[in-house]
């Protein structure tokens, strides 16, 4: 297996000891492994923001850590949800005396991890309210919402909860602020290589060469349809029409985008395709206001990308347009 | 009183059949994982494996204690230091069975029927599967059942559970037919069928080395 | 090929228009397609400092356009020097009335449309001085210090000099600032899988799985040895030789760090990496004071790192840690 | 004047020579690459094609110009269109080739041999390479050798024409046992003896195409 890895067990712990090396001054160390927190702690007062999710999506979740983001982070091995010690953890780690809000994604380890962590924090007398991302609109009917995955929307529902608590919203400001994000926002991805985790040594999962995966997870979970690789213009094409046709997006709305590769996709690439989903927005008279594209959050070596658009009302605007720096994430302001 | 009056054992001489039920996983491990790469991950066999020895060397650095005691060390470890989705569906059953214990040094069938419908409870509650579901609530809920119907029947504690370790059995081998409906195996639809339910051969391989423990003990 | 693109032919120049419609508040076009400037110009009388390549090593060159960065950049095809005539508009469109430097990296290309466009500008009166980059220690031995190829330790010598040139230092302060960076910058690359360049259709070299090739280039040329793949522990420890035993790194220096990702190899990988680089370093009683991990410099879905260590004095210190921002790095300052 | 005078030729009349000089690399495109695949990215033909098919575009939009001029427009087009190392090479090639005829109106044996000269000089004052380095410079050398050779011995413009034409070829042929010393094939080292260079191989096809249109042109 050509990976840059010591032991294939230890990736998730050898990879957040080099994280706290390379940026001390982002991220800081807590009493437990699979918890760090933002280096500059914030005042008391304010509410905490925590997210976590498995390793090997990187930016996401430690790269979402710090100044108008999130506060602290639980992370899990590759692809498998943090213990619910760890969001514990993270809970008390982002406990400012204002309670907390947790921002994660839609998956059955992590809805019950995290669910046992907030008991585990009532306990100690700690508030914690969550908002599960639920933005992949490949993952099942618009009817059954619940059973959709987060995925890289995850990202403004951060940005726009971290702004939010940064202002001073209290619990139920901030946690309204993350729901009415991740309800504006939908995503697509494809998938056009399968992943290998190191503890596997090969793919549980395969992408025929010429072929691609519409609606993939960001695990290799099936998508929608598996068809031969279109341009990027018919890529576009195909995210598009499922992320508009899932919500009534109208002529006059302002949205936020963001373009994900997949880990191994050509960053050149991903602007290419950005190319075409600001043509499919403008030519419905939507306009993209903010714009992200890059590796965000990613699936190991997987080569795709996913899209994702944010619906925007005045206050999300302005709440994306906060100052943020993170790994990930960083914005200046405007 | 002597460990085993027939009917009872006391907590503190079940407290090591908590190093049966570390035995029986960290020696089934290949086989549970086997299982989960028929339609899951393959790594179920890992999960528990790498829970059930931590839980191991803390029970033994802990030397002294009680079933419930063991079980709730046994459950915090998987809340702990197993995430996915394992470490709380474990985690919480042997933390809510070893809470089922609380008002009583001795287990006998009624508190063992109380802890097993706790345990049931803490994964229904938390995880969400019914029966049919393709899940170790197949293996449970046919448990529970013959274990309260042989009570029911006026079974002696230790034929209510060896009714239970068959149905237990019966219930692993039913959910073969099953097609998965919650955790990773749901993805393959149709195609989960045929094959056993990893966390329903893991909690089988709990349930009846429970079971034996308790009988071995219910004489001794 | 799996591959986000329309025409294989184009996809430079989609790319360009994908990233000039997501960033706008970051880079501007020029009258030249293949030439974009930062897109908030700078005060007249301030140096230009201009930077140009192939495309395909994302976010380099066009990622390190920005404020405290580059000026201006020429883009070349993949994997190709830019022509005369880019290079020659990216040094008007940096053209401040203090004179150009043109900072890039050591191709047989990009040397010769460089001294060509240098003439064309010196026809206008415009002085346009060079420097260009020799990072890559495995590329030739030291003896042959002018044969070797330029790789992710411009970033270095690109972050020096636009901060110098924002200081307000003049072209001759400024190309020699550029030079001390690109001196005491050292690189090593190891390539863990080939890439394809879309027009080609399939890889034009080859790393068997198993193997890696120690001291690759940013285009696949060879290394210096192709063995068996190494724990993340053990390359560490192959690349930090070669660099440490170029140049006389001292116990009490301090060094500036970056460790790049060649396009594929997840993120997590690069932290691994680097905690066993900060070892080395800290060892050997080196203090590595700045630290980028990521992918700054790629070849698009290659797999596989390189480590850029540049050694410190009082004045590269402080120009690394002067504000920058572009879309390949953003420094907020101490 | 005429346009051919047997010792010279109009420039103007020389114009249209550059409409071959397109047509035989566009024609030759595919082979050129083919030569540079074995040793080098294999990009050759598509580079030279690309850049001399635009300049042929320009050249039809122009309608009316001299040899010069039309040597101009190529080398401004290579330098404006084509990166990598053939757009600057041949670009100062043919601008330097044009600035070789500034003040004449007709091209002779003097010229052609400046002319020659020229664009040698600024290849090598760019790229460097020296004879033997496995480049076109090895067969510009020979080329100007034997035309300048020619020359002395007293034989006319279009003998001295066809001399270069086969000291051009043999130089090309020559390279076949050279190693490659600098560009994309030198990474290879040994192995790249035993194949043609393709920067030689355009150079030859390059030479001939003005060889054969001003032999044609001078008793016109
Ligand atoms: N919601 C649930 N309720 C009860 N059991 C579940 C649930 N989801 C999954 N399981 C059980 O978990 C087992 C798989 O466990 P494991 O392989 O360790 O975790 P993962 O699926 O995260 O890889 C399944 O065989 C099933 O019995
Ligand atoms: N420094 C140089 N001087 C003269 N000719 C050169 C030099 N470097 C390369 N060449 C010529 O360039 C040819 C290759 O051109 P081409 O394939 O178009 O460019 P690239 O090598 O960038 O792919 C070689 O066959 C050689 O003749
Ligand atoms: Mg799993
Ligand atoms: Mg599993
Ligand atoms: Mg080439
Ligand atoms: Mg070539």
């Amino acid at each position: 297996m050509n990976r840059i890895i010591n032991d294939p067990e230890q990736v998730a712990d050898d990879a957040i000891r080099g994280v706290l090396l390379a940026y001390p001054d982002i991220l800081a160390a807590t009493d437990h492994p699979r918890v760090l927190r933002a280096a500059k702690r914030r005042g008391e007062g304010k509410v905490g923001i925590v997210t976590g999710g498995g390793s090997g999506h990187e930016p996401a979740f430690l790269g979402f850590v710090g100044a108008g983001l999130c506060d602290a982070v639980a992370c899990g091995e590759i692809f498998a949800s943090p213990t619910a010690k760890s969001f514990h953890e993270a809970f008390k780690a982002a406990d400012f005396g204002a309670g907390v809000a947790c921002l994660y994604g839609n998956y059955a380890g992590d809805n019950m991890n995290v669910k046992m962590a907030v008991k585990l924090a009532a306990k100690d007398g700690l508030e914690v309210r969550t908002v599960v991302a639920n933005d992949d609109v490949a993952s099942a009917p618009r009817a059954e919402r619940d059973k959709r995955r987060g995925v890289a929307g995850e990202i403004m529902m951060w940005k726009a909860a971290g702004a939010c608590s940064d202002e001073g919203g209290d619990l139920g400001q901030v946690i309204a602020v993350a729901q009415k994000a991740i309800d504006n926002t939908g995503s697509v991805g494809i998938g056009l290589s399968a992943c290998t985790i190191p503890a596997a040594g090969k793919p549980n999962f395969t992408i025929a060469p010429g072929m691609m995966e519409v609606g993939i997870g960001h695990h290799g979970e099936p998508g929608i349809a598996v068809m031969p690789v279109e341009t990027a213009r018919g890529m576009a094409g195909l995210m598009m029409d499922r992320i508009l046709e899932d919500q009534t997006f109208a002529s006059g709305d302002d949205v936020a985008v963001l373009v994900s590769g997949l880990g191994a996709t050509p960053v050149m690439e991903l602007y290419i395709l950005y190319s075409h989903v600001d043509a499919i927005l403008r030519e419905r008279g939507i306009t993209p206001r903010h714009r992200f594209v890059g590796n965000y959050f990613t699936s190991l070596e997987m080569m795709g990308a996913s899209v994702s658009v944010t619906r925007l009302d005045g206050e999300l605007d302005r709440l994306l347009a906060h100052p943020a720096h993170s790994l990930g994430l960083t914005v200046l302001g405007r | 009183m002597s460990a085993g009056t027939g009917d009872s054992v006391s907590l503190a001489a079940a407290g090591p059949i908590l190093f049966d039920l570390v035995a029986v996983i960290v020696r089934e491990q290949g086989r549970l994982s086997e299982i989960d790469g028929q339609t899951g991950d393959g790594d179920h066999g890992v999960n528990m494996g790498k829970g059930f020895r931590m839980a191991g060397e803390r029970l033994r650095a802990q030397g002294e204690f009680t079933l419930p005691q063991g079980l709730a060390t046994l459950g915090d470890t998987l809340l702990s230091d197993i995430g996915g989705s394992m470490g709380p569906l474990y985690g919480t059953f042997f933390t809510d069975m070893a809470e089922a214990l609380d008002d009583t040094d001795r287990i006998d069938a009624p508190h063992f029927a109380a802890m097993l419908k706790a345990g049931l409870a803490a994964v229904q509650g938390l995880g969400d599967a019914k029966p049919g579901d393709k899940t170790l609530v197949d293996v449970l809920v046919p448990a529970r059942d013959a274990f309260d119907a042989a009570q029911r029947e006026g079974k002696s504690f230790a034929d209510s559970l060896a009714v239970m370790k068959a149905a237990a059995e019966a219930g692993l081998e039913a959910t073969r037919d099953l097609v998965a409906k919650v955790g990773r195996a749901s993805r393959l639809g149709e195609r989960s069928r045929g094959t056993l339910d990893a966390g329903a051969a893991s909690c089988t391989m709990i349930l009846s080395a429970l079971a034996d423990g308790l009988v071995q003990r219910l004489h001794a």
